[in-house]
């Protein structure tokens, strides 16, 4: 699924419609799943980019996920705007999170901009959690729209598939252009990406604000597809379970949150179902999966010959 | 809004045109039971689970409802609230379940009970509570067996007011939604009850804690006479354990939720004096009758331990469901809302009705001291008083004006 | 205010006792072990399965119970690291992180199939149940109690990290794990070695402070959390540091109960970031 | 006793290496040499197989394939490593430095007593933090250390880059005298000084691969080389 040529972009959107349409003839239940696997499929892949292109592995992306549930949210439910302006409302609260989040953590490397992005989303989270006369706390916010607007399950599935698709499609451009380029030069090697005369700092919070940005729309559109909103949603399960996703998916390239999403969701999904133990069960999957494919499906799917780039290549030889 | 009721419409349809199909006599009447296994409610669904399976067994074994089995579909709903509707959903549009309910947490709770009122099938709460969801967020599918936070803090108001010792009160919460509303509610009580009383500037903890000492000490230094504690299970042992090290005991009492979990967890080693506590369904506190009678005995020869407040509450949800059934004659989910209210219920807790307005049930609330007993391995409220629902029911003026407001 | 400090000290040093085999686990090896607040909860729950087996709830029942939960739980670790976690050093770091991940989800599960979902109270021996009193102040003589065992795993670690040529081979790994496989030391028993010893110390928190509060299988997402916050205001990796931070993390949330109680909870998350961003401050202006 | 064949090596997906030949012989004295960035660094790393993956080629020592053997082995079986940044423990004393190694590695003939010999230096600080050490100190302790593994072949990685001219004269001496004790040692280089003094072979490197072969002498000889390969004309 690389971008760099023609057919592949056709192929891709030819793909994404596709799915759109068949969303339409599945039952409601399969349509509902199909919806929660899109919207984690794009926050994975949002965070899959920040960690594969911009070397920023981060402990808090749920914190974009959750303001822009809340954005919108409080949006709708406390100030009363229309919706579609509330929609509009949800990605840029996200977006500011991210401006003002990401320039804080860019200062900092590795395992410390991880801590930095952790303590972030958990004083989002309590911020949401005790704010309750706003935020309504752990109650959250509930009945202020009728979820997914009103439309079918099926619909509401076909919508996000699209949009879905739209901001991967956006993601994969990004990622070929020349910003692309300089954000995988930083994240590669930052000293070398300084020497040819980026500011590192500034292409990693450009990155920052994309990745939460994107990471904000899911917010959204969970927001809207569930009718609610609560703090968990800013908590860090959502992103720990984003991580999964992005590794089992593959460390390499975003779409690899997306395979992660599809596999994480329906396994998590029909686990608990079919066990008590079903966290018993998972982990142990989660090791096997590990140790027996630890570059992930992305990985696998390459070493069968299915796709051809791993990982886009920004540089050559030095 | 009005834009988007056709939309509304249509998914109606889709969702749930399939579950209204005919349905055959003989077919088994399905009930999702969507709880909180895992996750931060799991420790007080255990009791209530083995309850209500136990409780469908006994329906079963007399001939089921209406001539039907009961068929239970059980999912983990990992107390969050996402999970939850997502569970609830699914169980309604793909199991075709006629009832939902096994809810703990009062977030899950909300979530759920929207995506009930949106596919229009019966959800009952048993051993979680929501005055929102009763009052300001009150729909026609959902009722509540249990008391809210508004009633419970009335019965410990009236507890705390007799008692002509305690002139300084001062609350120790955990810092979210439930615990001030608690402290809210039971301090406007109080205050109207004994405005001689001083109420000192709340403690807020921290959800989550393990080391409470900092909390003690801060709300010892206020030297009260008493502490009421809007905090409860995990957290509250914590409270007590470290605060019998700090001899606080010795110094003040505490009034608090003490469901029989929390005894049972506690065993030998509550403190003699100075605990006071307020709960929903203790098993020792219930009437001497042959239906309590039978419940304890077959809940203990089963699982070995007596039945907490979770697992009385967990059976009494049921059984009162079973009797709107047979009032209704149906269980179609229109049916079933229009029995609800006409049905005197006679069950553990003792006779009681759910109000139509808001679905709350007029469920008793039991406060008294907890003292140990020769009969237990653990402390018990013996004694204690049982607080009738009609001293503690939201008043039907004060909804109408709080659904008004939140419109 | 002088209560609430004596307390934050007390409380501090229980805070040290958890996040001492985090960060030295991570000094080492660069695992961030998202199961440390796990193994503390398996600590505390073998602690209680252990105790009646050895004899109630003496001191010395208790005493041993401590050390052996330690020990099992260090022994855990042992296995996990040569079974499993020893596959995939070298590989991306996220998947040792996954790794970690998959072993909270499997302990919780057996916690909870093992001793229930129920919250558990494991008795505290009566000698240690008393307090000390002084001024108007009450010291809980566990506190003491816990605040000696930290001080003797705070004697133990560096008498072993000066002293001992295993203690200078630890250091060196710390600053520079490469450079020490390049002078012919296989890492592989030094990680082992130092995962088992972080682990036996997170069992051995979690069996010690088992008296002085509730059990229950969340108590890992509980610790954890606070584990890390310890640990990076201390820097990561350094021992001392963990000190510093937990006493001063136990302090400031004593102050903080009287000062900005609403506060409480985003605090000491305020503080973490704060200390983050200021240390990299500091360091921007050194490299220039 | 070392014999590289069309070694190729990278970082990750960044080729380093195409094609390095190299041999050292029993205690001779390689200068491997070309400008900054050519692949010196990358061939002494991918023979102790260190941050770089080797790709294609041999690297044999003692006839045995070193390729894919973990870093500790191949220093077990008698490679030693002073790297170009020196790499010394900050926090550790410069006795502690020389702990690490374990006592009697190899054939146990280098001690810490005999590597204080060779550097007087370091035994009169042998309690100072070696961060805070000089530059030229803390070469003295990486090669110090490095012996202390006994090593038969001895890779030092530009030993005297950015040191004061008294102390390379140290390090020289400390070279030749390692020379006399027949260890073999591969040893890159920018400038001239160390082939002049004792140097028996050269290899030059330039873009990634050896590109000339030949003694000393012949490269000493051949001042069209040095002008075209080093960046410095020998001084």
């Amino acid at each position: 699924m690389s971008f760099e040529h023609v057919q592949s972009r056709w192929l891709f959107a030819a793909v994404s419609l596709g799915l759109a349409v068949a969303m339409l003839m599945l039952g409601p239940g399969i349509a509902l799943l199909a919806t929660e696997v899109a919207i984690m499929a794009l926050f994975a892949s949002s965070l899959g980019f920040l960690i594969n292109y911009g070397g920023m592995v981060s402990f808090g992306h749920a914190a974009y996920f959750g303001l822009g549930a809340y954005g919108f949210a409080l949006a709708a439910a406390k100030l009363g705007l229309p919706l579609w302006l509330a929609v509009v409302l949800g990605p840029l609260t996200a977006a500011l999170g991210a401006v003002l989040f990401g320039a804080l953590c860019v200062r900092l490397t590795h395992i410390y901009f991880a801590m930095l992005t952790l303590a972030c989303s958990e004083i989002v989270f309590t911020v949401l959690f005790q704010a309750y006369d706003y935020t309504g706390g752990d109650n959250g916010l509930t009945n202020f729209m009728a979820p997914r607007f009103g439309l079918s399950p099926q619909i509401y599935a076909a919508l996000t598939v699209a949009i879905v698709a739209l901001c991967i499609a956006f993601l994969a451009r990004i990622v070929r252009s020349p910003l692309g380029l300089a954000i995988q030069a930083v994240g590669e090697e930052p000293h070398r990406a300084a020497a040819l005369g980026f500011s590192p700092r500034l292409v990693q919070l450009v990155a920052c604000v994309i990745a939460g940005t994107l990471a904000g729309i899911a917010g959204t559109m969970y927001s809207v597809f569930q009718g609610n909103a609560f703090p968990d949603y800013a908590g860090v399960g959502i992103t720990i379970d984003a991580l999964v996703m992005v590794v089992i998916g593959g460390v390499k390239g975003f779409y690899g949150g997306v395979f992660g999403a599809i596999i994480y969701v329906l396994l998590k999904t029909f686990v608990s179902r079919a066990f008590t133990h079903w966290e018993l069960v998972i982990g142990l999957i989660l090791i096997a999966v590990v140790l027996i494919f630890p570059t992930g499906i992305a990985g696998l799917l390459q070493k069968l010959g299915l796709s051809r780039t791993a990982r886009p290549s920004g540089e050559q030889h030095p | 809004m009005k834009l988007k009721r056709g939309g509304l419409l249509l998914a109606t349809l889709l969702a749930v045109g399939v579950t209204t199909g005919p349905v055959q006599a003989q077919d088994p009447i399905r009930i999702g039971y969507a709880a909180d296994m895992s996750g931060a409610c799991g420790s007080l669904v255990d009791g209530a689970t083995k309850a209500f399976r136990l409780g469908v067994e006994e329906l079963n074994a007399a001939g089921g409802l209406l001539g039907r089995k009961i068929e239970v579909i059980e999912r983990d709903t990992k107390t969050k609230p996402d999970e939850g509707a997502k569970e609830v959903r699914d169980l309604i549009v793909n199991s075709k379940v006629e009832l939902i309910t096994g809810v703990c947490s009062s977030a899950v709770l909300l979530a759920e009970t929207a995506v009930s009122a949106e596919l229009k099938v019966p959800f009952y709460s048993a051993i979680g509570n929501s005055q929102t969801a009763t009052i300001e967020k009150g729909q026609p599918y959902f009722w509540q067996t249990n008391p809210n936070v508004l009633m419970e803090s009335i019965a410990v108001a009236e507890y705390v007011a007799a008692n002509k010792a305690w002139k300084k009160i001062a609350p120790l919460a955990y810092d979210y939604e439930w615990g001030h509303t608690s402290v809210k509610a039971f301090s406007e009580h109080l205050k109207k009850l004994r405005p001689d009383i001083e109420i000192l500037p709340m403690v807020p903890v921290k959800l989550g804690e393990t080391n409470m000492t900092s909390y003690i000490t801060a709300v010892l230094a206020q030297k009260p006479d008493l502490v009421y504690g809007a905090i409860f299970g995990g957290g509250l042992v914590n409270l007590v354990k470290q605060g019998k090290a700090f001899g606080f005991f010795q110094q003040t009492s505490l009034v608090t939720l003490t469901t029989v979990d929390f005894l049972q967890t506690m065993g030998g080693e509550l403190p003699e004096a100075g605990l006071h506590g307020f709960a929903r369904a203790p098993f020792t506190s219930l009437l001497d009758n042959p239906k309590v009678k039978s419940f304890v005995q077959s809940y203990k020869a089963r699982h070995g331990k007596d039945p907490d407040d979770w697992a009385v509450l967990a059976y009494d949800g049921l059984m009162f469901y079973a009797e709107v059934v047979k009032a209704a004659k149906s269980t179609k989910a229109d049916d079933v809302v229009k029995a609800l209210p006409t049905v005197k219920y006679e069950g553990l807790r003792g006779s009681m009705t759910v109000r139509g307005l808001d679905g709350q049930m007029s469920a008793p609330s039991f406060v008294g001291a907890v003292i140990k007993d020769a009969a237990y391995p653990f402390s018990i409220m013996k004694g204690a008083t049982r607080v009738d629902a009609s001293k503690t029911l939201t008043p039907e003026d004060f909804i109408k004006s709080a659904r008004a407001a939140a419109k | 205010m002088a209560a609430q400090l004596l307390n934050g000290l007390t409380e501090g040093m229980m805070l040290f006792l958890i996040a001492s085999g985090l960060t030295l686990i991570f000094g080492i090896t660069r695992i961030v072990n998202f199961a440390h607040g796990s193994l503390y909860m398996l600590g505390a729950f073998l602690a209680y399965h252990l105790m009646p087996m050895l004899g109630g709830s003496t001191v010395a029942s208790f005493a041993s119970a401590v050390l052996l939960s330690a020990i099992l739980v260090g022994l855990l670790g042992l296995v996990f690291e040569v079974l499993i976690l020893r596959r995939i050093y070298g590989a991306d770091d996220l998947l040792q992180l996954i790794i970690t991940l998959a072993l909270v989800l499997i302990l919780r599960d057996v916690v909870k199939a093992i001793w229930g979902a129920n919250d558990i109270s494991v008795p505290m021996p009566a000698s240690l149940s008393g307090a000390l009193q002084i001024g108007g102040t009450f010291l809980p003589l566990f506190q003491i109690v816990a605040f000696a065992v930290g001080l003797v795993v705070i004697t133990l670690m560096v008498s072993i990290m000066r002293f001992t040529r295993a203690g200078v081979l630890l250091r060196a790994a710390t600053d520079d794990r490469g450079m020490v496989a390049l002078l012919g030391i296989n890492q592989a028993w030094i990680f082992s070695s130092v995962f088992a010893v972080g682990c036996f110390l997170a069992g051995l928190a979690g069996a010690l402070a088992a008296p002085f509060g509730n059990v229950n299988y969340l108590l890992d997402t509980n610790i954890i959390v606070m584990a890390f916050v310890v640990v990076v205001i201390g820097g990561l990796g350094s021992l001392s540091g963990a000190l510093i931070a937990a006493l001063s993390v136990g302090m400031v949330k004593g102050l903080g109960v009287i000062y900005f109680p609403r506060l409480s909870t985003v605090l000491i998350f305020l503080i973490m970031a704060a200390v983050l961003v200021i240390r990299s401050l500091g360091r921007g202006a050194i490299s220039k | 006793m070392m014999k590289i064949r069309q070694l190729h090596a990278a970082y990750g997906r960044i080729e380093a290496l195409h094609g390095v030949d190299l041999d050292v012989g029993e205690g001779e004295v390689v200068c491997l040499v070309g400008r900054n960035g050519v692949g010196k660094t990358s061939t002494m790393r991918a023979i102790v197989q260190e941050l770089i993956q080797v790709t294609k080629g041999t690297v044999e020592f003692d006839g045995a394939s070193v390729v894919g053997v973990p870093s500790h082995d191949i220093i077990k079986r008698g490679i030693g490593y002073v790297p170009e940044d020196r790499r010394a423990f900050a926090s550790l004393t410069v006795a502690e430095n020389l702990r690490v190694v374990r006592k009697g590695a190899g054939n146990g003939q280098w001690t810490v007593d005999g590597v204080y010999a060779l550097f007087p230096h370091l035994a009169e600080g042998r309690k100072r933090l070696a961060g805070v050490l000089s530059g030229g100190e803390q070469q003295m302790l990486s090669i110090a250390r490095s012996l202390l593994t006994n090593p038969r072949l001895l890779l030092l990685d530009e030993p005297n880059e950015g040191l004061a001219p008294k102390i390379i004269d140290e390090i020289i001496a400390a070279i030749l005298k390692l020379k006399q004790e027949r260890v073999s040692m591969l040893v890159s280089e920018q400038s001239l000084r160390t082939i002049r003094a004792c140097g028996d072979r050269v290899v030059v490197i330039d873009r990634g691969a050896s590109v000339f072969h030949g003694t000393a002498a012949e490269f000493l000889g051949n001042p069209e080389i040095a002008r075209q390969y080093l960046m410095v004309s020998g001084h």
